[in-house]
């Protein structure tokens, strides 16, 4: 199997799905000649035409509803917000028109937004932000958060074709960095399904997007230690899998949540506050949460990684359930 | 100084045929704005009767603009009429009964109790339901048009938006990205002069909302919204250039809000003179007049169309509250689309 | 003291601050002339001039945006939003702009943005919503949700004082159903400290806005089962008063949150996580959470009833709670 | 068929003479737009030494635009300058070893660290600080052009966005509201010809972007962005009109970006001769030129402006440089105001 990075991956689904559909168009800022902020449509206009992959106006509102019209019309839009931040200019849209119009009047909406996310690299306040946790509260929309290549190909497709408004949340700092093995022909990864990421008895940790590869090193480091833990990729966070955080958890009996996103109200509550509820018997710790502190995301690099949740925050984490 | 068109009556059975409507279009859109204003009018009744929950809007006074446009568009058109725009849903064809159970909240209004008050489509008959956020369908009826484009598909979108609501965003970004791309959509604006208890003025600086059109690249006209046949030849030449490949067009309909914002509005804030002068301009009398001095409406006809439409509205009527309320048990259902929800010719 | 309605006691507030602090006005839709669409602000532009009771242009961004830019002039502005639903169309302008630039640059952001939310009168999925979670999550912003009449005034004030933004959530299920006495003379409430609407020893209920009295109900029917509920009405979500439920939940041993926004990734999971997570050892139960469930709100009146939390749905809970 | 009004050149040193410049104006004006450039070309070579984190903006070609609507700037006036426009934080007196310390993230930049590249400002020198979001901050300028109407103060505020900007829908919201109440505000649309990739055809489809001032019922006028002094005759005039009641004024200054959208973008999407013949309207060289023929600029001068300017720059960059990081500790700092942040005059 062919080994590609995290963003080739992205593209490489896109451009599949969009020889194979001709209904599927791309529309953002800067997508065509350009090929994109981050070059995940580089080449596409001329592959596709000037009319499937559209270079719109600096108009975050009319992509996402201009999106959400085709669709109702049978396309099958794919919208990239140049960085996930800029999605505050069309919450209106996602929320009010695309999450809600099946409920109310038994239109589907297939649209999926592409939401280059994330921080790691001094983007600042608005090129870093991990906006998941606010869609994934608004009933309606699907929201998705890849980690391997292999799934970030997989889950694109399966958002592309899924029926319903689907976040797409493409963690850039995982773009160039991740490699690993992507199938050559189509294939889709069902949304509400965890990945175990690897697999442990002593402490579940659950987490998703670029925080993986955080708790990977967490865990490997305290392999050594004879801690064992075992993580669960979410993949999407609406759906999301309880069944499997829950059967996890009465494994282990200890959990813990990570995420890059703020803390409070972040979905992580969400996932402890569930696994509280329902896995209380089986709890032998309480369920702690590791996430980014409620500010914004600075720019400056000490900053910046004081911000972001570390190897070793998880490490004395992890250490601190373990020894509850 | 206006920079828009301003739009004449027309002025003859000649021209309005030339236009495309023969003397059964003439009696078919006075029945249509006789249904849009009848079932207002029940709609009101019902509401004092206590049978409609929430809120309750009409359109009275913008028949025909509503009535007109809708007759003007084609029948694979898609539009996404408002809060004053029955007369699209009643041109399209949808059932008065299923209305009034939308009115009320019950299981066989289009929404099945979902929304309510004119928050529905039928998207059989091309329509799309408005969300209350104004003007948030008009991106997306852009978005309709630009599927058109992207298909090349001979088909228009026409959307409508509030005097009020051209001051949101949503309305340029929308005008905006149809006339970069040039795409086959109709922008609508029905002028009553008031955005709930705010007049014009706070509203725009402009002469004419229609003047702004240019400042996207593309025409704008204003029209007398109390004028159906002018309307409805303005919108027609607005949807077939649509349809040529010509851009978009911005129609601003001048009319009077002839009530309150809602049922529970007096607007007490609106001049009397105001009231006075434009039901001088009521536009089912105004084209009632017309059809007599013009295409030799009798009184049989007059009469059987209205007793036509009353025993329409009375059976619509009974028929509605028949319909039960929608069961609690489907109160989670339809969140989200299934792939079945997409086996229609559209998404194929 | 006087009896208010909890309308009356907003009226009133905002009424006295602008006769106190000329820096003060107030901007909105219908405001003005009409009186806002509940009528708080009848007889304010009267009184106070067309230049301190704004109509503003149908522009929910303009509204928000304007305020921002005012208050960092020294103002201490005040909007109404028609109905709390429409702030989605000035969701960018508080994450990205209002919350954030006293972190970014230092530049405080006064401003109070009032917003009448909340269901049951059939206003269907636009004029019902109670999006106050998707605030709370965000650093930088203040949510408030008073419940009752005193509180309203006194949290309104404590709102057009305070340096940063702050959402102002009213109930209008409250506005003409709840009276109170109210005192006359100016008084603040602070942010942070929830109100113990009720005291009882077996079960903790925290809540806020409408929810207080669904609550109250409940618990009243439970009294005479010997069922002693506990009602915490927090007043304010960011910041809430996380000491006042632990220390509750340490004497009760078992708490319920409950509200009227929908279940996923509401504000309510992040009161359950972190009783779960700090009050461990003093849990005798899981902590149960009560909401709306993950749809839009419905318009048919049965149909909203079934997605309010009722009283029956609070009783069920308590019991379930109390008999674990 | 243009709306707005095209801008002359100022010809002659009476005529700039009588728009409110001296000699030592002018000459402070050819400092401001060298200093302008020199900090941008510091910060490049700074980049590439890895000496500033994340991305790095210019706004080369816009020297002249930035600098002379800042210069017809009242004290009292205040601005939202975007990252095009480092020569309004320069006109403003912001200390230029303060923008290197932001460039890096130091402690010492005006947003600690916070925040980087030009997403800063001082506001005790009338600026506010941008956000990404593109034009967020256009009608929070028209929000301090509010509260200067409600106080009564005769003080303007100025509001900056590119053409790409102009589709967004805060830029009709704040322009609309600014045309309702003809609020003191003057919105300056730095034109660069691209937004990132895309060029004007595909972001506007009107002529100039200034046409779009009539639709919002003030006067829009076009100017030569590369021309210093016809942008500040220009800006001066609309700031005084907007001082005395006159409502805003839209200012489209037309230049191009002669570089890449950020430091990481070759530009290739331009064509060549663009960048070729812009270059010959290069905004000092063109400056230098009318000050040598009409204000007998000499070498003497000139050179001592120069060496100053690297001398301050030099300066600047050591002095920058040994601010240190932020405190880690200071991360959590500051996401709440607190009551004695509000203990300045404007609050009191
Ligand atoms: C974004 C938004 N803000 C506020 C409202 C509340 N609202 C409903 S109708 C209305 C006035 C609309 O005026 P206009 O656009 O002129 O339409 P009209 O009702 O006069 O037909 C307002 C403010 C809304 N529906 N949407
Ligand atoms: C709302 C928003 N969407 C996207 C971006 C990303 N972005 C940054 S600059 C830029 C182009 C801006 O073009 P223009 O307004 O012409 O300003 P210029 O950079 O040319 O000066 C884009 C798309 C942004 N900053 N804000
Ligand atoms: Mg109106
Ligand atoms: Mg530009």
């Amino acid at each position: 199997m062919a080994v590609k990075t995290y963003l080739q991956a992205i593209s490489d689904g896109l451009r599949s799905e969009m020889q194979r559909d001709k209904r599927v168009f791309i529309i953002g800022e800067d997508v065509g000649v350009y090929g994109g902020a981050f070059k995940v449509t580089q080449g596409f206009q001329e592959e596709f035409g000037a009319w499937r992959v559209i270079d719109a106006p600096l108009s975050e509102t009319a992509i996402v509803g201009g999106c959400t019209g085709a669709a109702m019309m049978g396309m099958r839009p794919v919208a990239e917000m140049q960085f996930a931040d800029f999605i505050s200019c069309a919450w209106d849209h996602l929320v009010t028109v695309a999450a809600k119009q099946r409920y109310r009047a038994g239109t589907p909406v297939p649209i999926t937004v592409r939401l280059p996310s994330g921080g790691g690299f001094s983007g600042g306040p608005f090129h870093s932000q991990n906006p998941e946790s606010s869609f994934a509260h608004i009933p309606g929309l699907k929201v998705v958060c890849p980690a391997t290549p292999a799934d970030a190909k997989g889950l694109l497709i399966e958002a592309i074709q899924d029926p319903n408004p689907v976040l797409y949340f493409e963690h850039k700092h995982l773009y160039r960095r991740i490699k690993d093995e992507v199938p050559e022909e189509r294939y889709t990864v069902p949304f509400g399904e965890a990945r175990m990421h690897r697999e442990g008895d002593d402490i579940s940790l659950v987490t998703w997007g670029a925080m993986v590869y955080t708790a990977d090193e967490a865990a490997q480091k305290l392999e050594g230690e004879g801690i064992s833990v075992e993580i669960l990729d979410l993949r999407t966070l609406a759906p999301w899998d309880k069944e499997a955080v829950l059967r996890s958890v009465e494994k282990t009996s200890k959990a813990l949540v990570l995420h890059e996103d703020t803390l409070t109200g972040g979905f992580g509550a969400e996932i402890a506050a569930t696994i509280g509820e329902e896995a209380f018997e089986s709890l032998d710790a309480p369920v702690r949460r590791i996430a980014a502190p409620d500010t914004p995301v600075p720019f400056s690099p000490p900053l910046e990684k004081a911000f972001i949740p570390q190897v070793e925050d998880v490490v004395a984490g992890l250490k601190e359930l373990a020894e509850y | 100084m206006a920079v828009a068109r301003e739009a004449e009556p027309v002025s003859s059975l000649t021209e309005i045929k030339e236009a495309g409507l023969d003397r059964e279009d003439l009696l078919g859109i006075y029945r249509h704005m006789l249904l849009t204003r009848g079932i207002e009018e029940r709609g009101h009744i019902l509401y004092k009767q206590g049978k409609i929950p929430g809120s309750f809007y009409t359109g009275r006074g913008n028949e025909a603009a509503s009535v007109g446009i809708a007759t003007a568009m084609g029948p694979e058109d898609v539009g996404t009429p408002l809060h004053r725009d029955m007369g699209v849903h009643i041109v399209r064809g949808v059932e008065p009964w299923r209305i009034f159970a939308q009115f009320m909240g019950r299981a066989d209004g289009p929404t099945k109790g979902k929304d309510g008050n004119v928050h529905m489509a039928d998207d059989r008959l091309g329509l799309i339901a408005m969300v209350s956020h104004l003007p948030a369908m008009l991106p997306v009826a852009v978005g309709c048009a630009l599927a058109f484009r992207i298909r090349e598909e001979k088909r228009v979108a026409l959307t409508w938006f509030g005097e009020g609501a051209s001051a949101r965003g949503d309305t340029h970004e929308g005008m905006n990205l149809a006339g970069v791309r040039r795409l086959p959509v109709v922008f609508i604006c029905d002028n009553n002069q008031w955005a709930y208890s705010t007049p014009t003025h706070l509203e725009y600086a402009c002469e004419h909302i229609a003047d702004r059109a240019k400042a996207y690249g593309f025409e704008g006209v204003v029209v007398d919204g109390t004028d159906v046949l002018a309307v409805y030849r303005e919108a027609k030449a607005a949807i077939e250039k649509a349809r040529d490949g010509g851009g978009p067009t911005l129609i601003e309909c001048l009319t009077l809000r002839m009530e309150g914002h809602a049922v529970h509005d007096d607007a007490s804030y609106v001049p009397k003179e105001m009231f006075e002068e434009w039901a001088k301009r009521d536009p089912l009398e105004r084209y009632r007049t017309w059809l007599r001095e013009n295409a030799e409406f009798t009184d049989e006809e007059e009469d059987e169309i209205r007793s036509q439409v009353k025993k329409l509205l009375n059976d619509a009527v009974q028929r509605a509250d028949e319909s039960p309320d929608p069961d609690v048990d489907t109160l989670l259902d339809g969140v989200y689309a299934t792939p079945e929800d997409l086996d229609t010719p559209h998404h194929k």
